[in-house]
Parts: structure tokens; C-alpha cells; sequence
């Protein structure tokens, strides 16, 4: 196995034989209608099928529907694959597939250079060519003599296999997908047995649109095999590691989080209760659990964001693991019920799948600028734990231990996706229910001088008595509470209490981290520090920096709050630490009040993740400056 | 039925016949003095206490208001939640134990001000909730607010110049938000209360109840015409199911419809009800005429009372989805 | 008048008759091909063209969805408020300037769902503002999510096993808020809707106009029998003041009133329409009627279009406080 | 003028003949029903006729109404007053007027040792005595042994001198704070004759009652000169300052608020807009602006908060100064408004009087603990100005401070208040127009070539043209937009470069404010720092703390952000700087995530202010500490 890889750049297929690369990056580009998704997503299942580490990245247009042919209305789907050490979609293209001028010309900013594009001759007619704004023809001025561009009659060829079908213009024109998709398995082999298996299954309703797509996965394989372009199929390398028996399936962070819930409160032997209200990009969580036909799966689209997060907390109160998933304007709706959950000191999970900010700002870019409105957008003195998602298949694990926590301390808990996980994917084995963490419930039992804010003296949290539990009614809410028995209280001494021991139970959470632990040494001189999605970039520029002799180690958290008890020390021990955000700086800020430490920052706020070389460039740049 | 909820075999022993003092807290009540909400209490306790549903089943959610104190007085478990929102607690805490009974207790601020939505929402969905809407025309908590039930004109602490805007209609909106039970009672008939009530409870779907609610202090008086001795025979109508709409001293006035519209028709000595008399039907195939009897009240024609609309219709979390 | 409002003497020059190109952006919309939106877009601008009034004097402001992008597309002052809070904005807007002709665009997420508390205030104060509520049943922008106003059994991609609860009617809830002006069009109507319109802004006070609207993209086809060229004959009727209500092929069926429950009668050839048939009446003393016209659609009745209630009340922030 | 005055003990009226006081704590106490709350403001309105400094605080039972004679039902208004540096209502009470045994009982907690007691012998019947909890009667047991109590038959004496009128028992009963307010005007004088005056007015359409309270004032007044207890009366120290010419009035911190709002718009030539809905302690603020009949002022009651501050962005759009008041739990609803607000750039005073939280929390009591809600409530990069007021007359000044801000920058302000000044009043003139500060505007005039997001290059603010202006017409909204022209815009580059813009004109607004003004000297080893309502405590400690020779000064802050560009340095000045807050340390997190410095802080978080006597103690324990 290899532990580090650098991005390789792609042999020139005219002159090598047999070649195994370490990953490649693909990306599947088209009109909106042109089966993109599809394409690219059936390309990484393939992959991850043939042992490969996975990470893809979809790229929707804004609008719902853009008229044909133009900028607005390209679909792409980038695929990253490869053997272990991947933790990004790509930087930067190695093979763009293009199936209009619109795509090529929106994408090729993307490819490396001396990068490879196949595209769809046909398409590259007068009048698509003036709808994505090129004065010329790309093919023929030269434009892209820094490419190796091999243009295919994909439209052509797929009509010509099609010959014979009952099929419309339309459903013709929409198989180049599969012609493509075919070329490309051809280019990097893939068992082409599941795609024939998948076409059946999809279509049996329509058997003519069956022999359609074989046809066309047939027709572009075949190309690749017969044409003169490509001397012989490019093999990449395998991540052993995935051999372990298991399902494995390219989950999205959002899928992931759908999931995560489900299993959570499986292995607590709770219902889980979900309130949710439309919202790119966290729809699809809820969408995802609407699927469950389970009795206790519980998916409730509500009237808008407080009503989602109010019928979670009211399932929360009747027993349930409540949860509820919003993006930032969500959020910002919720902080009012969030302060109830707390102070009436409920098991909540509330995922913010963040996009750009602030107001409705940019929906369909990905930011990571709702970490303090999490830690303090509440009214009054209102700790609560606070969480961030690394990569799509960590979100399964954020979640898990979201929920972990929010039962054992009784306490609303926000977990801290963005756009760019929950749209990214990557292979994934799904853990068994005992693989799972276990989790401590405060379930009441016994009856007898109950007092529902008499508490675990190590947690902290309060007993959990639910509706339905006889001897134990009582009744919560959101005025401040006397002690032990819950009641209404107005002492200014009871307050002061209450409000510490609030905060005491949020902070001993920190009690049950794991060491934190740096990647690369904690003798490096810089330490990179990251959260959420920044994750893949910071690690991968962590690791090929160290190759190249830096002295650099990443390290990356997963709870913000309560920061873990080591941190401090850990930080204290490189000569300088680099945060590194999706944001103004927003935990960097948190770091310098809790720790007194001038750090350093690098922030990128334009909707888009970090590239691997943008981080290391500046750790470079960082590094000279350094005494 | 949901892994989370604990109903246990034998359930806490129910004194027999419950009392009443079995669904109260002990907590002596804050009310001013004369509140109209000491009746409710009242009632609503006794309900409970017919119903047959032990203690531990019972569950009483409440906004904020002095309305929404309630919970604290009755012996069930009870969320007193936030301004407006304690419909969404209550459709969270039915649907993932449909076996608890659920009760609402609202404010006219709290549910028709900051929490229409929520409730507009509840009522359509028809989940197996009861709602009361305690309906004081007035902030009370707040100390003296107008209301969006306020009549127009009405002087208030944000009102110096009189109430600008038109109030809401209770149980015209609940109509028109498709609710499948819409009663409205007054504070001051327990026995109506407690009969309508657990009607509420019987019924298989939500219920909305609008309570005529007395504010002594910030706005008394407000139900006078309806609930004093002296003019509420002229004022208040008891629907009864399949009767015709009588009213009046010795129940001499009838309503009829006049292209679409209500009027009222007294009947001279021992005249007999006219066949074009209206007859109440809770079940009529649409909400139309119980939204226009919602709308009657005084000085031109009587408040109706009773139960306005009861109709199957599927239990939103306990029906089969559809398929 | 209030200080802020700067209304220049001698307005931006306006072309003589203005065109409706006169009230465009120039920016082109971004909607689905075929999507319903685009007739709303030029009947309002045509409205717009109609008026009388100064571009700068009017405002189009709007929540969050497919169809509240519309104000970008309108050569109107625009605000692109947040989801379902557009009322709030507009009424703000209307109360620091009275001479402004303010619109309201949303959709039935933005109104009836997140917005319902705001559709609804603003229905019940009055202000002379004018609020198109663009009811494609479903979720637009997010990609095809339930809507509180999609049929039962929808399947979307929020409800796959069907939409469970009952939708809400756009325009029996305005009338139970007590809307003064209550109108019902369809988005392939293009006279109806520029006369309704019209008919809005004439109005001195809310007006609250359902547009029935097409979503090729999520719920194709949603009112094709109210405006398929086929059915609509039976499916659609179009209301007209102080005519009986009559449709069919040929205006061949009425409807009348039996104890309170609207039914059909078909005429007879020749037949005259009979005395009890309902005579349509926006300016009725109560709304009942026009409630049950709102529930009134396919398959049993037609659906009912145009204006259902116009009266005239106080005018929120226009007439005089009450004193 | 005595610039620094000790609280001074009340000399034994037995023993002295005449004697001119620094300052006096007087609290009037009873039965909500009792009349109090009018009888203190008369007192204290009379104090400020004779030129005193006067702060008030009221005090009112939690819930609407308790049964009578109960300690629930206590109703109690503190009248402090006297010459200059009179900065707080009064940490304890120099005599204390008590109706009842609940009143006493209350209260005593709060009387200085020593202190004087004047109560209603005739209210301490058995039944009362009960419903207060005594066990026994107190008058009686000894048991107020440590303050010197005077039992006058108050009840008694009062329905003797109405007797002959035409009134009920109630009526008659109620006249005892008449009585009571007689008595303790004989015994610091003052001119009764606006008394009088008053009476006549009030009384107008009631002359039988307008005759009661004459006779009850009367009775009370020569009950002071004839009974033995008083040997003669004291006099207070007067302010001469406030001298000046002017209308002053005793003005609570709401209605400050609301005056401010009012005085802004008229000074920029604007209407003023609020939308506001109910919420304790915030609802005098729209009550207040609801009396107006101007027709530029609007106050309209929305249907919830998040209508209110959406109807008064409305407002600004359309060329209004846009206001809001609400408190905790309305601002957690506002967030994603005021995020709106943030984007659009429209000028927005918010206004945030603070109670307990978290939650619904204590509504009745104060606190500061929204500071962190308010500078970081909001999803993504939002940032906003923040200002607090000091005392309840500077609640104008700062909405003056922070219309200008709103007004001059384009953009929302929020200015936070608590329960404590928002109920507390002092003395306070109000200034004439032409006295406030000038406002600049933005209002576009030109149309050529206009641009709705085009900046002033000083302030960085964007044109305010407003519908109704023509040939401007323009769409905004919460989507990014471009950099001049305000369209909706994707792109990456022009997003980091709004969010930054956005910063810097945030950032730029600290260059309008005048020199930190350290009180006490920039040498003192030890600084005092607070924000807000503790200013009176802090200010007063201080005082206090120097003429014991301790090395210490203080500071109030009133803009929270952007903080002042002289403020590190200030701070750096001192050997320690002591935050205090009635929060967890919310403004000193915000300090050393700014500075660097590791401050010392102080905190108290009981619903209750801060007494001076606290303050000091807790200083001289630093300043023992300190090396
Ligand atoms: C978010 C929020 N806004 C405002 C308040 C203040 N508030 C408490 S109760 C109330 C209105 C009470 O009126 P209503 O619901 O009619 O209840 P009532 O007191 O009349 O029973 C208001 C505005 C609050 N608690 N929370
Ligand atoms: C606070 C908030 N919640 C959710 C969203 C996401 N969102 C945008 S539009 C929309 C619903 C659109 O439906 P509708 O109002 O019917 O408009 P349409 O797109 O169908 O025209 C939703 C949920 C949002 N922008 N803001
Ligand atoms: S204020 Fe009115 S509603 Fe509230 S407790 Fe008193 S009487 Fe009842
Ligand atoms: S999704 Fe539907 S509503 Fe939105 S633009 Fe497309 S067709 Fe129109
Ligand atoms: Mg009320
Ligand atoms: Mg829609």
C-alpha cells in the first residue's frame, strides 16, 4: 500500500503501453438533460466496485432549468479514484469528457494542463458553439493546443447503434451518456457485468430503452477498442484495505447523515423522530428518510424550520432521538426552540448542512460560516455541543457520536456539515449496528421520588421520564428551573447555579474524547489545523508537503465545542499553527480567546473548497516566513 | 408502536372513580382572582377525570400566556413551550407515541398571533390532537396588548387610539383550515366544557375548541352580552345536531338561509318551525354553512355554541399512509 | 404624507401609452421552459403598463421560490425578501409610503406554508396592498417537495408514498382572514388574469389573487382539467356579479343552494334558469357563500374563477385611527 | 459640588436637629394594590424639582396578580436621589415605607443595619401577619431590633382624615400612599405645591377623590410635624447642574428608547417605523411610540417578531428610519432578518432589552448575556454594529448613536438594553433638536448612471434610492450580489470580495468615535471594564475605591463592535483590567479573542445588578492578588 500519493500526470495514451496510475480525475460534462449524473455515478460505483478509494463531486446548474446548450444549463460530475491516500474530489481534471461546447468551454479552466478531452464532435455545431460564447470553433483555432483533445462523433455513433429502435430524437440523443460512460470503462476496465445488470433492473418497464443504453455502453466500449486513439485501457491502482467484507456503496454526506440517524437510534433502541423542512442543500436527509417504511423512522416535513426543530423536540420529550436537518437561513430560524432544547435539557441532534452566507446568499455554493452562529446564536447563557463533519462517509460517524452524546447528557447537540459533503461522495462501508459505540440512556425506571432535574452525578444530565411512564409526570419548559425538582423558579442564587451547572455539563462532555491526535508528528514546526470539509485538501497537502521534506503536520477536529482538554498543549507544541477556514476565520477566533495563541489563518471564502495546492503554496509561503 | 415508549402493564393504580384532584398538580394557580381560566381548569380537569385515560397518558403542551400556565396545575406530564409553537411540540410528542392523549392549551396571541402557522397547520393535518384556544381577546401576560381577536375600537396598552384591524374568527379560520371537530363553549357553562370536551376526546382526528375566555383584568366583559343571565338567551345559540338553530327567550327565533345568507326569524305564539328553518348538520359535505354560522354573533344575531363541524376524515400518523 | 417619500414633480418621462416592455428589466427569467410563470410575468407587467402609474412608483416585492424570482424580471422597484416573509416587507413598504402601488408575488410554500402567519394578518388589516399567491402544489425551487397545498396521494420527492394530509384552499383561508378582495385565475387565462388585476389595484384595499399555476417540471398537468381545452367547459366557471352561476357546455348547468350544500343542475334544452339558481355576489354581507364556491372543484363541480368577494372596509394605515 | 460621595448612614432623626444629606435610599413597599409605584414616582419626580440627581427602580410582583397581603403580591419602587455621582438606584435601602407585614418582610433583606423603618402599624393584623409567613408578629418578637422602626397607625389615620367623603373602604384603603407620601415629604422637604397641582389634574373628573388623596397627603405631611418621632426635617444635597435650563423629566430606559428613536428620524428629516411585538421588558417601547399621533412616526404591532423587524426593513427600503424592539427570545427569532438587512445594507436600529435567559428564562429579572446572540446570531459572514446603554437616560443617547451609525454606514445597528434600565428611571433633560449630532444621509438624487451598490468611498456605504425616486428603479434581496451593480452574482471571487467589503465597512465605523475616555486616570494599576447597565456600579466603586487611595479607574464601553481602535492600548495600559459583566465573561471573550490579554473578569448572572459594595469588595481581593 502506498501511503502518499502525488498527483500523477496522465501518461500520454499514443505512447504507453500498460500503465497503473495511482488515481486518476475524471469529470463527465454536459447540458443539464444529457444524463451527466448518471454517467459519472455509474463510473465511480464501477470503480469502487473494482477495490478502488473513491471521492466524487456533482456540479448542478443554479438555475432549475437553463435553456439548452448554454453555460447556465452544464452538468458535470467530477469522479477522483484511485488507491488509498484520496481524500478529495480532485484539484484538477485529468480526463474531461465533453458533451457540448457549453461544457468544454465552462470546464476546461479545470484541466491540467497537457489533460486529456474527449468530446462529442457532433454537438460542436454553429449554433451550440454561439450559445456557449465561443467565437470559433475550439477544434480548429488552436485554443486548445495546450490539451490532447481527441473529439469523437459520439452523437453520430450512438444514433448509428441505435439504428432500428423505437425510440424518439430525444431518448437517442440522451444515450451518448452511456456511449460515453462505455468509452471510459473501456479506458479504465471496469467489470462492465454490473452495468449490464443495472440497465435491466432500471429498465425492465421499457425494453426498448434497455437496448438503447446496452447498445450505446456497447457502441462506446467497442470505439475504444477498435479506434486508434487509445493504444490500450489504463488500469488504477486498488486500495486493498477495501477488500473487508462489508457492503460498500458511494454514500453523499447527506445520505450519510439520513443513515447515521437511523443507525443511532437503532442501536439506542429509540424511534427516531426527524423534523424537516425543505432546504438546499440538506433536503435530501429528509427526503432519504422519507423512504423508511420502519414504524420508528419518523420523517415529518413541517410547515417551515421552527415548527421542525419544535416537533423534534416534542419527540424528543415523548422518548424519541429528535433530530432535525436545516442550512444556515434554517438555523437562523431555529434559535429560539435550540435555547428551549437546552434549558429543558432534551436529546436533539440539529444538522446544518451550510452553504455561503450570509441571508440567502449563495445556495448552491458550499462555506463553512455558521460555526459561531452554532456556538452563540442563542439568546441568554446557552452552552451546547457543537460538531463538524470531515469528509461524506464521516458525517455517518459525526452523527452517530452526535447522538451518542445528546443521550448520554441529555443536551440538543449541532452537527456541522456543508454543501460540499453533502454532495461529494465516497466508498463506504456501512458498520454493523454492533459495531457501533454504545449508548448510555437515562431512561427512568424507577418511580419512586422521581425528580426530573435530579442529576447523574457524572454526567450530569437529568433523568428521562416520558409520557407514557407511570408515578413520573412532571412538566418542563423553558423558564429557569429549581434544581433538583424542576419547578419554576425565580432565585436569583438558583439561576447562577443552574447557568454554571448548564455550562459544567456541556463542558465534562470533552471527558470522553479520544487523545487528540496529530497526522505527521508533534515535533513538526507547523502544525495545519482544520474542521469539516477542508479535511481531504488540508491532509493530502499535509502529506505531499512532508514528502517534499516539510517539516508540517495536520491535525483536524471533529468537536468544537467543548474543545477537547489537550488541545491546548497540542497546539503549543509546533512553533506555529496555520487555521485553516472556509470562513473569515471563525474558529480561529474561538482558539485565540481560549488559548491566548497568536495563530496564524488562512481562509477561503468563495464558495468553493480548497484546492490541495492552494493550502500547500501557502504552508509553503507560511514556512519561509517562519524563524 | 414505537420502541420508546414505556406503557406499562399495569399502570399506576387510578383511584375509582378518578376524581378530578388526581389530574391536578397541587400547584396552586396564579390567576388573578375571577380569571376565566380557573373554570377551564376546572373543566378540563374533570374531563380527564371521565375519560378513563390514566394520568400517565395524558399529556398537556401549552405555548406562553397566562393561558399557557395551565399545565402546571394539572397532575399530567405537560410542556410549557415557547410563544406560539406548542402545536409543533404536541404533533412531535403524538406521532411518536400515538397511544398518549394530547392536549393543546393556547392563548389568542399565542396561537392566532405568533403561532397561525402552527396551528393552521395542526388543523389540516389532522393528526389525533385537541386543541383548546383560550380566547381572551387580549395579551394578558403581556398586560394588555391588543390581540388579533380584539374587536375594532378597542382600547389597549398598544392601542391608545383604538384597535385598527378587524379581528379573526376563530372557528371560521379552524373551518376553512379543514379542521374535522370545531366547537366553541364559554367559560362560564362547565357542564357545555366538560360535554364538548370530551366529545374533543372521543373524536378520531384534531379538535379545535374555542373557549370564551373572561380576562378580568385587562379586557372584562368581553362575552358579557353572551354569557350574562340577562342576554344570553338573546345572545348564545346551543347547536344541536339534526334541531333546527332556535334561539331567544323560550327558543321563539329560528335562522333561516336567504340566498346564501342567515337570518334570523321569530316565531310568533305557537307557530311551528318553518320547513326552510336551517337544521344543524355537524357532517354536511362541505364546511360552508358552519363558517357562516361561525361568523354570526351579537348585537344582530346570536354567538352559536357548540359543536360546528365533526367529520371522519384520515388521522394524519395513525392512518395508513396512502399507497 | 410621510418626509422620506421623495415624489418628484414631474415624473421619469413615461412613454405615451406606456408598453408593457416599459415595466421589464431586460433581464431575461431563468424559468423552465413552459413554465406557468412566464404568462404571469407579462399579464402583470401588461397590468402594470395599464395603470397609470409611474414605474418607480410601483414595487413588486416577493419571498423565496421559483416564482418569487419574478420581481427581477419587472422594471419595478423589487425586493427579494426571504422565504414566506414578503407580507411583513410590503406592508412596511405600503405603511412609511401610501402613494406606492405595492405587489406581493409568492408562491404556495412562501404563503401557505412558512408565510401562512404573514398571508394571513396581512389579509386580515387590510392594507391596501395587492398579494398574487402563484399555486403550482408544489416545491419548485428545492426540486419537487410537498407543498401544503398538493393534492392527497401526491407522490413527490419529500412524500414518497404520497402526500398524507389534506391540502389547504388558497381562497377559502383568505376569506376566513377576512380578505376584502378574493380573486381566483388561471396562468393560461392572459384576459382574465389582466382584468383581475386591474380589478385588484382598483380595489381600495388587500386584494388576495390565487393564480392557478402550471409546473412543467414537478407537477405537470396539476389543473389541466380546469384549463385543458376539452374539459374545461365542465371543469371551469367563471363567476360573473349579479349572474347565476352557470357553466357547462354552452353555460348549460347552474348551480343552487340546498340547505346550505351547493349542487349542479343541468338545464334542460331551453330550459330557463330556475329562481333558486345562486346568484353570484362579491359584495355579499358575510363570505359564507363565497367560502363554499371556494371549495367548489373537479371531479364533482367545476372550479370556480374570478372574483369571489370585493367589499369595501377600512383601509389599514389609510383610513383614520378610530378614535 | 462633592465629586465622590460614600454612601453615608441616615443620622438618628432623634438625635439631630438639621442635617443635609449626600443621598438618600428610600423604598415605598405594599400590596401591588396598594398604590405604590405611584407614590415612589411622585417622590422621585418632587426630588428632581429640588435639583436632586434621582434614580429609580420599581419592582413588581411576578405574577399579574397575587392574592393580596401575600409576599407574591409585593409591589415596591426605590427612589435613591441626591447631589452629583448618584449612578445607581442604591445598593440597600435607607428607609424603608412598608404597608403591609408582606412589604416589610419583602424588603428587610435590603435595609441597612441601622436602618429606618416607617410601616402601617394598623396592616399587621393577624391575618396579614400569616399571609406573610410570620409566625409571630415582628412588631413584637424583637426580632427588628437591628433598625430603628417607627409604627405609625397609618390605616387608622388615614381613614380618619377621609372620613365625611363619599368613598369605599377600597377607595378609602388606597388613599394610604397619599399618607404615606406626606409623611416622608415633611420629612425631606420639598415643594409640595406640584403635588397638589397634580392631585387637581388627575382627580379632575372625580373631585371626591382628588379631595381624598389632598387629606391623606395633608395628614401624612402633619403627621411628620406633629408626631414626636421626626425631631425635624432633612434635607438632601442638591445637583446644581441641573440647573440648567430645559425640561427635565424622570425618564425610565424605555421611554428613552423610544424618545430617541423619534428625535433620530426627526433630526435626519426621515419618518420613523417600528414594528414591534409585546414582550416583557421591551413593550413600552412600541407602547410608548404608539401614542403619537404624528403621522411620521408609525408604531406598528406585528403579528410576531419576525413580522416586526420584516415590516420595519420594509420601512427602511422605502426611505424610513427602520426600527425594532424585542428582547432575548424575539432577537433569537430575528436572526435571519437581520441577516437580510446585513445584505441588503438598509439602515436598522434594533433594539435588545435584555432579560434572563436562556430560553424564557426568568422574563421579570436582567441580565446581559444576548452580546454574543448579537454579534454573532446570524448564519455566514454577518456582521453588524453593536452598541449597549449605560443608564436609562443614556438609552437616548446610544439609539441617537446607533441611528447615526445605521443611517450613515447603510446598514442594521443593535442596541442592547436589560430589564434594569429599561425599568429603572432617572432625572434626565432632554435635549433640543439641533443639539443632537448631524446625520448623514445616502439618499441618491442623481439617476444617471445609477448604481444601487455602487460605494461611498469614506464610508464605504451603498445609495439609499428608495421607491417612489425615479429612474432607479432596482431589485434587491438576500442572494449575493455583484460588486457595483448589486445583480444577482455566483461567481467566487466577488463573493470573498462582498464578504470582505462588508467587513471593512463594519470596521470602518470605529474611525467616527472620540478618544477612550479612561475615568480615574490612565495610571491606575488596576481597570475597571464594563458595557451596559453595570455602568452605575462600576462607576460608583471606582469612586469609592480611590478615595481609599486604591489605584484603579474605570471603563465603559457603549460601541461593543467594532470595538474602539484605542482600545488595546488602553487596556495594555493598566497592570490588570478586571472585566465586569452580568453574563458568564461574554464581553471578556470577545476581549482576548481581539487582544491577546489575559483579563481578569468578573461576573454575576442572578438576574439582579451588580451593588457597588460588591464591586469594591471584589476589587480589593484583585488588587491583593495583584503582584
Ligand atoms: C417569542 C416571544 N415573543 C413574545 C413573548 C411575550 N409574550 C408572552 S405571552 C404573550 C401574549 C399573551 O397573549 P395570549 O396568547 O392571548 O395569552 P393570554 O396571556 O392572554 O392568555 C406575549 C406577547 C414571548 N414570550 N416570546
Ligand atoms: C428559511 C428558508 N427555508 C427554506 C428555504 C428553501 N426554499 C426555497 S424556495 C422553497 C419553497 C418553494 O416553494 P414555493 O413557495 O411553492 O415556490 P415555487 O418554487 O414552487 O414557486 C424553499 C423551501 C429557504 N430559502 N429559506
Ligand atoms: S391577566 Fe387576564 S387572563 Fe391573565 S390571569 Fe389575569 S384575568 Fe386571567
Ligand atoms: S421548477 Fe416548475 S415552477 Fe420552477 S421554473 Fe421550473 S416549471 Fe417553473
Ligand atoms: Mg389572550
Ligand atoms: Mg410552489
Amino acid at each position: 500500500m502506498n501511503p502518499v500519493h502525488a498527483a500523477v500526470d496522465l501518461p500520454d495514451p499514443d505512447l504507453i503501453q500498460v500503465q497503473t496510475l495511482d488515481e486518476i480525475t475524471v469529470k463527465f460534462a454536459g447540458d443539464s438533460g444529457d444524463g451527466i449524473q448518471l454517467a459519472g455515478q455509474k463510473f465511480a460505483l464501477l470503480a469502487s466496485a473494482a477495490g478502488e478509494t473513491v471521492r466524487t463531486m456533482p456540479d448542478y446548474p443554479a438555475e432549475i432549468r437553463s435553456p439548452v446548450g448554454t453555460l447556465g444549463g452544464v452538468s458535470g460530475f467530477q469522479v477522483r479514484t484511485g488507491s488509498a491516500g484520496i481524500h478529495t474530489p480532485g484539484d484538477r481534471i485529468d480526463l474531461l469528457v465533453a458533451l457540448n461546447p457549453a461544457a468544454l468551454r465552462t470546464n476546461l479552466p479545470e484541466l491540467k494542463a497537457n489533460g486529456i478531452v474527449i468530446l462529442d464532435e457532433s454537438a460542436f455545431t454553429a449554433t451550440n458553439l454561439a450559445k456557449a460564447g465561443y467565437p470559433g470553433n475550439p477544434l480548429e483555432d488552436g485554443s486548445l493546443r495546450d490539451y490532447r483533445v481527441f473529439p469523437v462523433q459520439i452523437g453520430k455513433l450512438t444514433r448509428g447503434a441505435l439504428k432500428g429502435l423505437a425510440l424518439s430524437t430525444k431518448q437517442t440523443t440522451r444515450s451518448r451518456n452511456f456511449f460515453a460512460l462505455g468509452l471510459i470503462c473501456w479506458l479504465f476496465p471496469r467489470p462492465r457485468a454490473a452495468v449490464d445488470e443495472w440497465i435491466e433492473q432500471r429498465f425492465a418497464a421499457t425494453p426498448e430503452l434497455a437496448k438503447a443504453n446496452h447498445r450505446a455502453f456497447d457502441a462506446g466500449w467497442n470505439y475504444g477498442e477498435t479506434a486508434e486513439y487509445f493504444v490500450s485501457p489504463l488500469h488504477v491502482a486498488t486500495n486493498q484495505r477495501m477488500r473487508e467484507a462489508g457492503v460498500y456503496r458511494l454514500v453523499t454526506g447527506n445520505a450519510a447523515l439520513a443513515k447515521g440517524l437511523v443507525q443511532s437510534a437503532r442501536r439506542a433502541g429509540l424511534s427516531l423522530f426527524l423534523g424537516g423542512y425543505p432546504i438546499t442543500p440538506a433536503t435530501e436527509v429528509m427526503q432519504e428518510l422519507s423512504r423508511y417504511r420502519d414504524p420508528d423512522v419518523h420523517m415529518f416535513q413541517a410547515e417551515d424550520e421552527i415548527a421542525a426543530i419544535g416537533s423534534a423536540i416534542g419527540a424528543a420529550f415523548a422518548g424519541a432521538l429528535g433530530a432535525t436537518s436545516t442550512s444556515g437561513p434554517g438555523l437562523s430560524l431555529m434559535g429560539e426552540f435550540l435555547n428551549l432544547a437546552v434549558i429543558a435539557e432534551l436529546p436533539l441532534v440539529v444538522i446544518d448542512v451550510q452553504r455561503a452566507g450570509p441571508s440567502t446568499g449563495i445556495p448552491t455554493k458550499s462555506e463553512q460560516a455558521d460555526l459561531l452562529q452554532a456556538l452563540h446564536g442563542r439568546h441568554g447563557e446557552s452552552p451546547l455541543p457543537v460538531l463538524a463533519a470531515a469528509t461524506p462517509a464521516d458525517c455517518f460517524a459525526t452523527v452517530v457520536e452526535a447522538s451518542r452524546i445528546a443521550l448520554r447528557y441529555m443536551t440538543p447537540v449541532v452537527v456541522l456539515s456543508d454543501l460540499s459533503l453533502a454532495s461529494g461522495a465516497e466508498v463506504w462501508r456501512e458498520p454493523a449496528l454492533d459495531e457501533l459505540p454504545e449508548f448510555t440512556l437515562h431512561r427512568s425506571v424507577a418511580a419512586a421520588d422521581f425528580k426530573p432535574y435530579r442529576r447523574d452525578p457524572e454526567t450530569l444530565a437529568r433523568p428521562w421520564a416520558v409520557p407514557g411512564d407511570p408515578g413520573m409526570e412532571h412538566v418542563i419548559g423553558g423558564l429557569e428551573k429549581a434544581g433538583e425538582s424542576g419547578a419554576v423558579c425565580y432565585e436569583a442564587e438558583n439561576h447562577a447555579a443552574m447557568v454554571q451547572l448548564r455550562h459544567d455539563k456541556v463542558a465534562g462532555i470533552a471527558r470522553d474524547y479520544p487523545a487528540t491526535a496529530v497526522h505527521g508528528g508533534t515535533d513538526a514546526c507547523l502544525l495545519l489545523l482544520g474542521w469539516g470539509s477542508t479535511f481531504g485538501a488540508i491532509r493530502e497537502a499535509t502529506d505531499r508537503l512532508r514528502q517534499r521534506g516539510r517539516s508540517v503536520a495536520c491535525l483536524h477536529l471533529r468537536h468544537l465545542n467543548p474543545l477537547p482538554h489537550d488541545l491546548g498543549e497540542a497546539l503549543r507544541r509546533h512553533r506555529a499553527v496555520l487555521v485553516i477556514e472556509n470562513n473569515s476565520g471563525q474558529l480561529w477566533q474561538q482558539l485565540r480567546a481560549e488559548y491566548l495563541l497568536d495563530l496564524q489563518r488562512l481562509n477561503k471564502v468563495q464558495g468553493t473548497a480548497f484546492r490541495i495546492a492552494e493550502i500547500v503554496e501557502a504552508t509553503e509561503s507560511l514556512l519561509e516566513t517562519l524563524p | 408502536m414505537s420502541q420508546t415508549t414505556v406503557i406499562p402493564a399495569a399502570t399506576a393504580e387510578l383511584p375509582t372513580p378518578p376524581d378530578r384532584a388526581h389530574f391536578l398538580s397541587g400547584t396552586a394557580p396564579r390567576w388573578c382572582p375571577g380569571c376565566g381560566c380557573f373554570g377551564v381548569l376546572k373543566s378540563l380537569t374533570a374531563t380527564y377525570a371521565r375519560l378513563g385515560v390514566p394520568r400517565e397518558r395524558l399529556v398537556t403542551i401549552s405555548g406562553i400566556g397566562c393561558t399557557s400556565r395551565l399545565p402546571y396545575y394539572t397532575g399530567t406530564y405537560g410542556f410549557h413551550t415557547l410563544h406560539g409553537r406548542a402545536p409543533s411540540v404536541a404533533l412531535g410528542v403524538k406521532l411518536v407515541n400515538p397511544e398518549l392523549s394530547v392536549w393543546v392549551i393556547s392563548g389568542d396571541g399565542d396561537a392566532l398571533a405568533i403561532g397561525t402557522n402552527h396551528t393552521l397547520h395542526l388543523l389540516r393535518r389532522n393528526p389525533d390532537i385537541k386543541m383548546l384556544l383560550l380566547n381572551n381577546q387580549i395579551y394578558g401576560l403581556t398586560k394588555g396588548q391588543a390581540s388579533p381577536t380584539s374587536p375594532l375600537g378597542l382600547v389597549t396598552r398598544s392601542t391608545p387610539y383604538g384597535v385598527a384591524d378587524a379581528p379573526i374568527n376563530p372557528v371560521n379560520l379552524a373551518l376553512a383550515a379543514g379542521a374535522s371537530f370545531v366547537a366553541r363553549v364559554a367559560d362560564t357553562n362547565g357542564a357545555m366544557m366538560e360535554e364538548v370536551f370530551a366529545a374533543a376526546h372521543a373524536h378520531r382526528g384534531v379538535a379545535f375548541v374555542e373557549v370564551l375566555l373572561n380576562c378580568v383584568t385587562f379586557h372584562d366583559g368581553a362575552y358579557a352580552m353572551i354569557t350574562d343571565k340577562d342576554t344570553r338567551d338573546e345572545y348564545a345559540l346551543a347547536m344541536c345536531p339534526g334541531q333546527p338553530l332556535l334561539y331567544g327567550k323560550q327558543q321563539r327565533k329560528v335562522l333561516v338561509a336567504d340566498n346564501g345568507r342567515i337570518l334570523a326569524l321569530p316565531l310568533a305564539e305557537g307557530e311551528a318551525v318553518p320547513d326552510q328553518a336551517l337544521r344543524h348538520d355537524p357532517q354536511a359535505g362541505d364546511a360552508g354553512l358552519a363558517q357562516q354560522l361561525a361568523l354570526m354573533g351579537p348585537p344582530d344575531l346570536p354567538c352559536a355554541l357548540g359543536i360546528f363541524r365533526q367529520v371522519q376524515a384520515p388521522v394524519y400518523g395513525l392512518d395508513p399512509k396512502p399507497d
